[in-house]
C-alpha cells in the first residue's frame, strides 16, 4: 500500500490546494492561500521522503496489485524496482521546487494552480509506478491535461498558442501510443485468451512470436511514436521551445524536469523490453534521430536571443543523448540516459527556476537586455554559474556522466554516432557560454536595481546543485540501485 | 381509384413541393420563407394522403395530422421569432431580411 | 381522369406560384389559403375526408389566420427578388420536378421496389380495384390504436412550440 | 603514504572558503589563498620527500569508486610516481609563488576574493589532473583547468572583449578535449580499462608489434588532439594569445607553466600509446617544429607586450612536443619543468611592469625602463636569459640543449626537425631581445609614460616571489646539467621509474661541444639582430606599412590569418544556421498549423448562417442522390 501513497499524497494535497483555494476573490496573505501553497509543498516533500526512505532502506522491488476493471483484465498495478526509484525521487524533488519557485510569482486563483502541479505530480508518480499498461495510458493522460492548464492559464503572453500547441502533439503521440497498448493487448489476449494489460505478460509477447514482425514493429512506432513526441525527439520537438518558454516557472520545471523524462522512462521500461527484436531494427535510425537532436537543438540554442527558449533549445539537445544512449542497445548507454535524465531534470529544473527568478526581477527574458549581474547580484551569478557549467556537462557534474555513459555507449554500437554526439558538447559549451555571459558579464543594459536570490530560492537551487554533484561524483549510488532492475529489463536480452 | 389519378395527385404534390422550394431559395423575407415552408410540408402532408387513399388505408391521414402539429409548432415559434425580431425595430421596413440577420446578434 | 381532382390541381398550383411571387406577405398568405382550398378539394377527390376537413380547419383555418394576425402587427413587405435571384432556385426546381416526375412516371418499378407492403404486381392490381375512401373513424381508431404513442410525443412538440412561443414573445426580458 | 590527497585537498579547500566567505576583505583573502597554495606546496614537498625517502615505489591512494566504464572502474584516485611528483612540485611551487605575487599585484581589483578563489581553484584541479591515475580523472581536472582559465582569462568581465576571449579559450580547447574524450573511450571499449597504467600495460601485449595497429595509432591520435588543443600548439593554438586578456598572474600561472604544458603532461604520460604509434609521434615532433617557427615568427611581429610572452610560450611548447615526438621524454618534462620557471618569471616581471605603467601593454610605447625599474629588469633579464639558454642561467640553458642533442642523436630525417630548433633558438634569441631593448633600453617614449612611474612602490610580496623564481632560473638547470659541462642527470635518473628513457651515444666530445656551442652561439648572434630590428621597428611604428617586410610583420602580427580561416570555416557557418534561432521543425509545424486553419476555413465558409444557402445545399444533395438512385 506504501506504492499507493505516492498517489494518494499528491491527489489529496490537489484536493486540499483547491477548496483552500476556492473562495472568491482571494489575495495573496490570506491563510486560504498560505494553506494550498503549504499542502502542495508538504505533499510534494512527503512524496520525496517517502521515495528516499525506500532508497534508503532497500525495499526495492515493491509491488501492489488491486482489482480495477477485471472485465477487461486491467488492474491497478504498481511496482517500483531501481528504474523508477530515482525518477520518483526526483519527481519529489522538483515538485517541492516547483512550489517553491512559484511561492512569490503566483497570486491569481493560487489554489488551483497548486492543484494543478499536485495533480500532474500524481500523474507523473503514476506513469513512472504503473506495471499495467492501461493504468499507465491512464496516468499518462492525467498529468497532461493539468500541466495544460498550468501553462494556458498561467504563462506568459503567447500561453494560448503554446499550451494548444503541447496538448496537440502530446496527444497526438499518446493517441498512437495508447493503440499500440491496445494492439498489443489484443494480439496477445487471442493467442493466449487471457485477456490482461498486465506488464510482466506483455512482457512475453514479441518474444514468444505471438506478433508478426510486421505487427511487432508497427506496435512498437506506436509506443516510440508517443514517447518521442514527449522526449522530444528531434523533429518532434517543435512544441518544446514554445511550451517551455511561455509556461510559468514551475511549469517549466515540471515540464522539462519530469514530463520530459516520462518519454525516456517510457522508452527504457516499454518500447524497448517490450519489442526488442523490433528496436533492435529501429536503433540505428533511432541513434541518429537522437543525433540529430543534439546537434540541431545545439545550433538553435545558440540563436536564441530569449534565455528560457534557449534552455528549451538545449532541453532538446540534451535529451538526443537519453535516444542515442538507449538505442545504442548498450547497458552503459543505457546507464548514461538514466544518469543523463536525472541530471538533466536537476540542471534544467534549477536553471528554469533561475530565468524565472531573473524575469520577475528584470521583467525580460531577453539576454540582449540583461547583462553585468555578476556584480550586482553575486549570489545568482555563482548558481548562474554553476548551472552553466553543469549544461556544457563538466566533470564533476550528473550531466558529465550522462553524457560519457551515453558516448561510451554509442562508442561500442556506432562510431559515427558517437563522434557526432562528440560536437555536440563543442556546442553545448558554445551555446551555453554564450548565454551565461550576456546575461551576467559585461555591463548592464539597462538602469535597474536587481535584488539577489532571497534565501529561500538559494537553498532551494543549492538543494538541486548538491544533489546534481553527489551524482557526478558518486553516479554509482544510482546506478547500483539501475542495476538491481536489469533481469527485468532486459527484454530479449539485447540490454 | 384510377392510377392516373394516382399519378396526377402524386405530381401534384411534387410540383408544389418545388414550388415551395424555389420561393424559399429566392425570397429573402423570413415572412415569406416561412411561407414557402408551409407550402413544402403541406405538399408533404398531400403525398403522404395520395399513399393512404392508394392503399385504402388511415395511416397516411395519421401521418397527416403529425405533420399539421408539427406545422403548428412550427408557426407558432417562427411567429414569435418574428414578432421578436420585429419588435427590436430592426429590419423592419425592408421586411425581416433572413440574410441580414446573419450578423446581427445584438 | 378524375376532373375534380384535376381542376383542383390546376387551381393548387396556380395559387402556390401566386403565393411566391407576391410582393406584399398579405396577398401571398391569402393565395396560400386559397392554395389549401384546392387542396383539401384534391383530397376529398381522393376520399380522404377527414384530412380536407382539418387541412381547412387547422392548417387554412386556424395556422394561417395566426400569420394574419402577425402580419396585421407588423406588415410585411418583401421585395419581390429579380429576375436573376430566381434564376438558380427555377432551375433546381425544374430539376428536382423533372426527376420526381421521370420518376413517377416513367419508372413505376422504382415505385414498386421502394413500396414494402405490396411487392408483387399482382396486388397492386388489386388494390387499384378497390376504390376506398377512409372514414374518420378508421383514422381515429389508427391515430390513438397503434400511434398513440406518437401523438402523444406530438402533444409534447406542440407543448414545447408553446412554451417556446410564449417566452419568445415576452416583453419584460430581465 | 596517504598525505597525497591533503595537496589538492588544501586549495580546494581554500577555493571554497574564498568562494563563501563573504567577510574576506581586503588582503585577508589573498593571504587566505596564498596560505591554501603554500600549504599544498610544503604537502608537496613532504610527499617528495617521503616518496624519495620511500625508494621511490609509485603508489595510489583510492578515495572511493567513481564510474564503472564497462568492465572497469574508475575511482577517485591518486596515483604517485616519479613524474607526478616532478608536476606537483612545479604546480605548487610556481603556483605559491605566483599567489604570494598577486596579494599586492591584484590589489584593489574589484572582485579580489574571486580571483584568489579561482585560483586556488585552478591549483586543485591541476593537481588532480597531475596525479591521476586514470584517464577520466584526469579529464576531470583536465577540463577542470579549462574552466578555471576561462574565468580568469575573463576575470574582469565587464569589458565583453574579455569574455569573448575567456569563452575562445575554452572552447577551442574543447575541441582537443572531445578528442581526447573518444580516445578514452576507444581506450575503455577495446582494452577494457582506463587506468593509466594498466591500459598501457594491455596495449602493449594487444597491439603490439609497434606501428602495425590502427587502434594504437587512432588511439594515440585522439590524445594527442587533447593534448594540441591544451598547450595550444597548431592548429589549435589560436586561444593562447587572445587569452592574454586575463589578469598577468594567471598568464603565468595558466598560460605559462602549467596549464598550457598539461599537453605536454598528457602525452608523456600516455607514452606507451605514442610508442606503439611512431608515425603519431612523428606527427607530434612535425607539429612540435611547426608551432615553434610560427609562432616565433608571431612573437617577432607583436607589439602587446603579453603577447609576445604568449606567442613565446607557444614556441616553447613546440620545443617540448618536438622532444616528445623524438621520444625524449624526459627532456620534455626537463624543459617543462624549467619553462615554468623562467616563463612565470617573465610573466610577473612584465605583469608589474604594466601595472607600473597603467596598463600600457604596447611595447612601443615603453624604453628605458632599466633605470627606473631595476628589480624588474634584473628579473626580467634572467627570465629572458633562461628563454635564449643564455649562461650564466641554467634553467634554459640546460633543458634546451638537452632536447636538441637527442633530435640529433635520433639521426635521419630527425636531423631536419634539428634545423628547424636552431632556426628557433635565433628566432628565440631575436623576439626576446627585441622586447628587452624596446621596453627597457633606448630612449623613453610616448611623453615618457613611465617617467613618473618606478618601482620603488614594490612591497615584499611582489619582489620577493620575482627573486626567488630568478634564483631559481640561475640553478634550476643544474638538476640535469650538460655532460660536457660536468653535469649528472639527476632529473632524467629519477624520472626514468616514470618515463623511459633512451641513454645518450658514448660521448664525443667534439660532437658535444659543437650540439652546445652552436645553439650558443646563435643566440649570441641574435642580440645584435634583434637590436637592429627593434630600432627598425622603432621608426616606422607609426607609419602605415609599405613594402614587402611590413606587410610580412603585419600578417605575423594577426597570427597569420588562422583566426579568420577559422571564423570562415566552422564559427560562420554554425551561426548563420542557428540565424535568428529559428527552426525550420517548428516553422514547418507552424505550416501545418497554417494549412489545418485555411482548411477549416473552408470548412467554415459553409457554416456561414445563411438559411437559404443551407436549402440550397440541402436541395441540390437531394436532386443528387435521386439521380444516382434513378440511374
Amino acid at each position: 500500500m506504501i506504492l499507493a501513497l505516492f498517489l494518494l499524497i499528491p491527489l489529496a494535497c490537489a484536493l486540499v490546494s483547491a477548496l483552500a483555494g476556492i473562495r472568491p476573490r482571494e489575495t495573496p496573505g490570506r491563510p486560504s492561500v498560505a494553506a494550498s501553497r503549504i499542502a502542495a509543498l508538504l505533499g510534494s516533500l512527503a512524496c520525496l521522503a517517502l521515495a528516499l526512505a525506500l532508497w534508503l532502506g532497500g525495499a526495492v522491488p515493491l509491488q501492489l496489485e488491486l482489482p480495477w476493471i477485471p472485465a477487461i483484465g486491467a488492474s491497478f498495478a504498481l511496482k517500483l524496482d531501481g528504474l523508477s526509484l530515482p525518477f520518483l525521487a526526483l519527481s519529489g524533488l522538483l515538485g517541492s521546487a516547483a512550489v517553491l519557485a512559484s511561492w512569490k510569482g503566483i497570486a491569481d486563483r493560487v489554489g488551483a494552480f497548486h492543484a494543478c502541479l499536485a495533480f500532474t505530480l500524481a500523474g507523473i508518480n503514476g506513469v513512472f509506478l504503473a506495471s499495467d499498461l492501461f493504468l499507465f495510458a491512464f496516468a499518462w493522460e492525467l498529468m497532461l491535461v493539468p500541466m495544460f492548464f498550468v501553462i494556458d492559464i498561467w504563462g506568459h503572453e503567447g500561453r494560448h498558442r503554446a499550451a494548444i500547441k503541447f496538448l496537440i502533439f502530446t496527444q497526438s503521440g499518446g493517441l498512437l501510443m495508447i493503440a499500440a497498448i491496445a494492439g498489443l493487448y489484443a494480439a496477445q489476449g487471442a493467442r493466449t485468451g487471457e485477456w490482461s494489460f498486465a506488464y510482466d505478460k506483455l512482457l512475453g509477447a514479441s518474444s514468444s512470436g505471438a506478433l508478426g514482425s510486421t505487427l511487432q514493429f508497427l506496435l512498437m512506432l506506436g509506443f516510440f511514436a508517443g514517447f518521442a513526441v514527449k522526449l522530444p525527439a528531434f523533429g518532434l520537438h517543435a512544441w518544446l521551445p514554445d511550451a517551455h518558454t511561455e509556461a510559468p516557472t514551475a511549469g517549466s520545471i515540471l515540464l522539462a524536469g519530469l514530463l520530459l523524462k516520462t518519454g525516456g522512462y517510457g522508452l527504457a521500461r516499454f518500447a524497448i523490453p517490450l519489442f526488442p527484436e523490433a528496436s533492435r531494427a529501429l536503433a540505428p535510425v533511432a541513434m541518429w534521430i537522437g543525433v540529430a537532436g543534439i546537434l540541431w537543438g545545439g545550433v538553435m540554442a545558440l540563436g536564441q536571443g530569449d534565455m528560457k527558449r534557449l534552455v528549451a533549445y538545449s532541453s532538446v539537445s540534451h535529451l538526443g543523448f537519453v535516444l542515442v544512449g538507449l538505442y545504442s542497445l548498450d547497458p552503459a548507454g543505457r546507464d548514461g540516459a538514466v544518469i543523463q535524465m536525472l541530471s538533466h531534470g536537476l540542471s534544467t529544473g534549477a536553471l528554469f527556476m533561475l530565468v524565472g527568478a531573473l524575469q520577475d526581477r528584470l521583467g525580460t527574458r531577453e539576454l540582449a537586455r540583461m547583462g553585468g549581474i555578476m556584480r550586482e547580484a553575486p549570489r545568482m551569478g555563482a548558481i548562474g554559474l554553476a548551472l552553466t557549467l553543469a549544461l556544457l556537462g563538466l566533470p564533476g557534474s550528473g550531466n558529465f556522466i550522462g553524457e560519457l555513459l551515453v558516448m561510451f555507449g554509442a562508442f561500442k554500437s556506432d562510431v559515427p554516432a558517437a563522434v557526432a554526439v562528440g560536437l555536440g558538447l563543442v556546442l553545448a559549451m558554445a551555446y551555453a557560454l554564450r548565454m551565461f555571459q550576456l546575461a551576467f558579464h559585461g555591463e548592464p543594459a539597462e538602469q535597474r536595481s536587481l535584488r539577489d536570490l532571497g534565501a529561500l530560492e538559494t537553498a532551494t537551487l543549492g538543494a538541486l546543485l548538491i544533489v546534481l554533484l553527489w551524482v557526478g561524483l558518486y553516479p554509482r549510488g544510482v546506478l547500483s540501485l539501475l542495476h538491481l532492475a536489469l533481469p527485468g529489463l532486459s527484454g530479449g536480452g539485447a540490454l | 381509384m384510377n392510377p392516373a389519378d394516382l399519378e396526377l395527385a402524386l405530381g401534384l404534390a411534387a410540383l408544389l413541393f418545388v414550388i415551395g422550394l424555389a420561393g424559399m431559395l429566392a425570397r429573402r423575407s423570413l415572412v415569406f420563407m416561412l411561407l414557402c415552408a408551409e407550402i413544402m410540408l403541406n405538399a408533404g402532408g398531400f403525398a403522404f394522403i395520395v399513399a393512404g387513399a392508394r392503399w385504402g388505408a388511415p395511416d397516411g391521414q395519421v401521418i397527416f395530422i403529425f405533420l399539421l402539429v408539427t406545422a403548428a409548432a412550427e408557426v407558432a415559434v417562427g411567429l414569435a421569432l418574428i414578432l421578436a425580431l420585429s419588435g427590436q425595430g430592426r429590419g423592419r421596413p425592408k421586411g425581416l431580411d433572413a440574410d441580414e440577420m446573419r450578423r446581427g446578434g445584438d | 381522369m378524375n376532373p375534380v381532382l384535376a381542376v383542383s390541381a390546376a387551381v393548387a398550383v396556380a395559387s402556390t406560384v401566386a403565393v411566391v411571387i407576391q410582393r406584399k406577405a398579405v396577398h401571398a398568405l391569402l393565395y396560400l389559403i386559397v392554395s389549401f382550398f384546392a387542396l383539401a378539394v384534391a383530397m376529398l377527390a381522393l376520399g380522404a375526408a377527414f384530412a380536407a376537413a382539418l387541412e381547412v380547419v387547422v392548417y387554412a383555418g386556424a395556422i394561417l389566420v395566426l400569420f394574419v394576425f402577425v402580419l396585421m402587427m407588423i406588415g410585411v413587405e418583401g421585395p419581390v427578388p429579380s429576375l436573376r435571384a430566381w434564376l438558380f432556385p427555377a432551375l433546381l426546381a425544374i430539376l428536382l420536378f423533372a426527376e420526381l416526375a421521370y420518376a413517377l412516371f416513367a419508372r413505376p418499378e422504382l415505385l414498386e421496389a421502394l413500396s414494402v407492403a405490396a411487392p408483387a404486381s399482382g396486388a397492386a392490381q388489386v388494390a387499384y380495384a378497390v376504390p376506398a375512401p377512409v372514414p374518420p373513424k378508421a383514422v381515429g381508431l389508427a391515430l390513438f390504436g397503434p400511434y398513440a404513442v406518437a401523438a402523444e410525443i406530438a402533444a409534447f412538440l406542440l407543448l414545447s412550440g408553446l412554451v417556446g412561443a410564449y417566452h419568445l414573445g415576452r416583453r419584460d426580458k430581465a | 603514504m596517504e598525505l597525497i590527497w591533503l595537496v589538492p585537498a588544501f586549495p580546494l579547500a581554500g577555493a571554497i572558503a574564498l568562494g563563501l566567505g563573504r567577510p574576506l576583505t581586503g588582503k585577508s583573502a589573498g593571504i587566505l589563498g596564498s596560505a591554501a597554495a603554500g600549504l599544498a606546496a610544503a604537502a608537496a614537498c613532504l610527499v617528495a620527500c617521503l616518496f624519495v625517502a620511500g625508494g621511490q615505489v609509485p603508489y595510489t591512494v583510492s578515495l572511493w569508486t567513481w564510474l564503472d566504464l564497462g568492465a572497469a572502474s574508475q575511482a577517485i584516485a591518486f596515483s604517485v610516481d616519479a613524474l607526478a611528483i616532478v608536476m606537483i612540485l612545479v604546480v605548487t611551487i610556481v603556483g605559491f609563488l605566483i599567489h604570494l605575487f598577486s596579494i599586492e599585484h591584484m590589489a584593489g581589483e574589484e572582485g579580489y576574493r574571486r580571483f584568489f578563489a579561482y585560483m586556488n581553484l585552478f591549483v586543485a584541479f591541476m593537481l588532480v589532473l597531475v596525479l591521476a591515475g586514470n584517464f577520466l580523472l584526469l579529464y576531470l581536472g583536465w577540463e577542470g583547468v579549462g574552466l578555471c582559465s576561462f574565468l580568469l582569462i575573463g576575470f574582469w568581465f565587464r569589458d565583453r572583449a574579455n569574455g569573448a576571449a575567456a569563452r575562445k579559450a575554452f572552447l577551442v580547447t574543447r575541441v582537443g578535449d572531445v578528442a581526447l574524450l573518444l580516445g578514452m573511450l576507444l581506450i575503455a571499449a577495446s582494452l577494457g580499462s582506463l587506468d593509466i597504467g594498466e591500459a598501457s600495460r594491455k596495449a602493449q601485449s594487444a597491439w603490439a608489434p609497434a606501428g602495425s595497429s590502427s587502434l594504437a595509432m587512432l588511439a594515440a591520435a585522439l590524445i594527442l588532439g587533447g593534448a594540441l588543443g591544451k598547450s595550444a600548439q597548431l592548429p589549435l593554438h589560436t586561444w593562447l594569445p587572445d587569452a592574454m586578456a586575463g589578469p598577468s598572474p594567471v598568464s603565468a600561472l595558466i598560460h605559462a607553466a602549467t596549464m598550457v604544458t598539461a599537453g605536454v603532461y598528457l602525452v608523456a604520460r600516455a607514452n606507451a600509446f605514442f610508442a606503439l604509434a611512431p608515425q603519431v609521434l612523428e606527427v607530434v615532433a612535425v607539429l612540435g617544429a611547426a608551432t615553434l617557427l610560427y609562432a616565433g615568427l608571431c612573437a617577432l611581429a607583436q607589439r602587446d607586450f603579453k603577447k609576445i610572452l604568449a606567442y613565446s610560450t607557444m614556441s616553447q611548447i613546440g620545443y617540448m612536443f618536438l622532444a616528445l615526438g623524438a621520444s625524449a621524454w624526459t627532456g620534455a618534462v626537463f624543459h617543462l619543468a624549467t619553462h615554468a620557471l623562467f616563463k612565470s618569471l617573465l610573466f610577473l616581471a612584465a605583469g608589474a611592469v604594466i601595472n607600473a605603467l597603467g596598463h600600457e601593454r604596447d611595447v612601443y610605447a615603453m624604453g628605458a625602463l632599466a633605470k627606473k625599474m631595476p628589480l624588474l629588469f634584473w628579473t626580467f633579464l634572467a627570465g629572458a636569459f633562461g628563454l635564449t639558454a643564455l649562461p650564466p642561467v641554467t634553467a634554459g640553458l640546460a633543458s634546451k640543449d638537452a632536447i636538441l642533442a637527442r633530435l640529433w642523436y635520433v639521426g635521419g630525417d630527425a636531423r631536419l626537425l634539428w634545423w628547424a630548433a636552431m632556426a628557433g633558438v635565433l628566432l628565440t634569441s631575436l623576439y626576446t631581445f627585441r622586447m628587452i631593448f624596446l621596453v627597457f633600453a633606448g630612449p623613453s617614449r610616448r611623453g615618457g609614460v613611465g617617467a613618473s612611474s618606478h618601482e620603488g612602490e614594490l612591497g615584499p610580496s611582489t619582489t620577493i616571489p620575482l627573486i626567488a623564481l630568478a634564483l631559481l632560473c640561475l640553478v634550476g638547470g643544474l638538476l640535469d646539467f650538460p655532460r660536457l659541462m660536468g653535469g649528472r642527470p639527476y632529473f632524467g635518473a629519477f624520472l626514468a621509474g616514470a618515463l623511459p628513457t633512451a641513454p645518450l651515444p658514448e660521448a664525443d666530445t667534439a660532437l658535444d661541444l659543437f650540439l652546445s656551442l652552436a645553439p650558443l652561439i646563435l643566440s649570441l648572434l641574435g642580440i645584435p639582430l634583434a637590436w637592429l630590428i627593434a630600432r627598425r621597428g622603432l621608426e616606422r611604428r607609426d607609419i602605415a606599412p609599405k613594402g614587402a617586410l611590413p606587410a610580412m610583420a603585419a600578417i605575423a602580427r594577426e597570427g597569420f590569418g588562422f583566426d579568420r580561416v577559422y571564423a570562415f570555416l566552422f564559427v560562420r557557418p554554425v551561426l548563420r544556421l542557428a540565424g535568428k534561432g529559428v527552426d525550420f521543425v517548428n516553422l514547418a509545424s507552424e505550416g501545418l498549423r497554417g494549412a489545418t486553419m485555411r482548411l477549416s476555413g473552408l470548412l467554415r465558409s459553409s457554416q456561414d448562417g445563411r438559411p437559404r444557402r443551407y436549402l440550397g445545399a440541402l436541395a441540390l444533395g437531394a436532386l443528387l442522390l435521386l439521380a444516382a438512385v434513378l440511374i
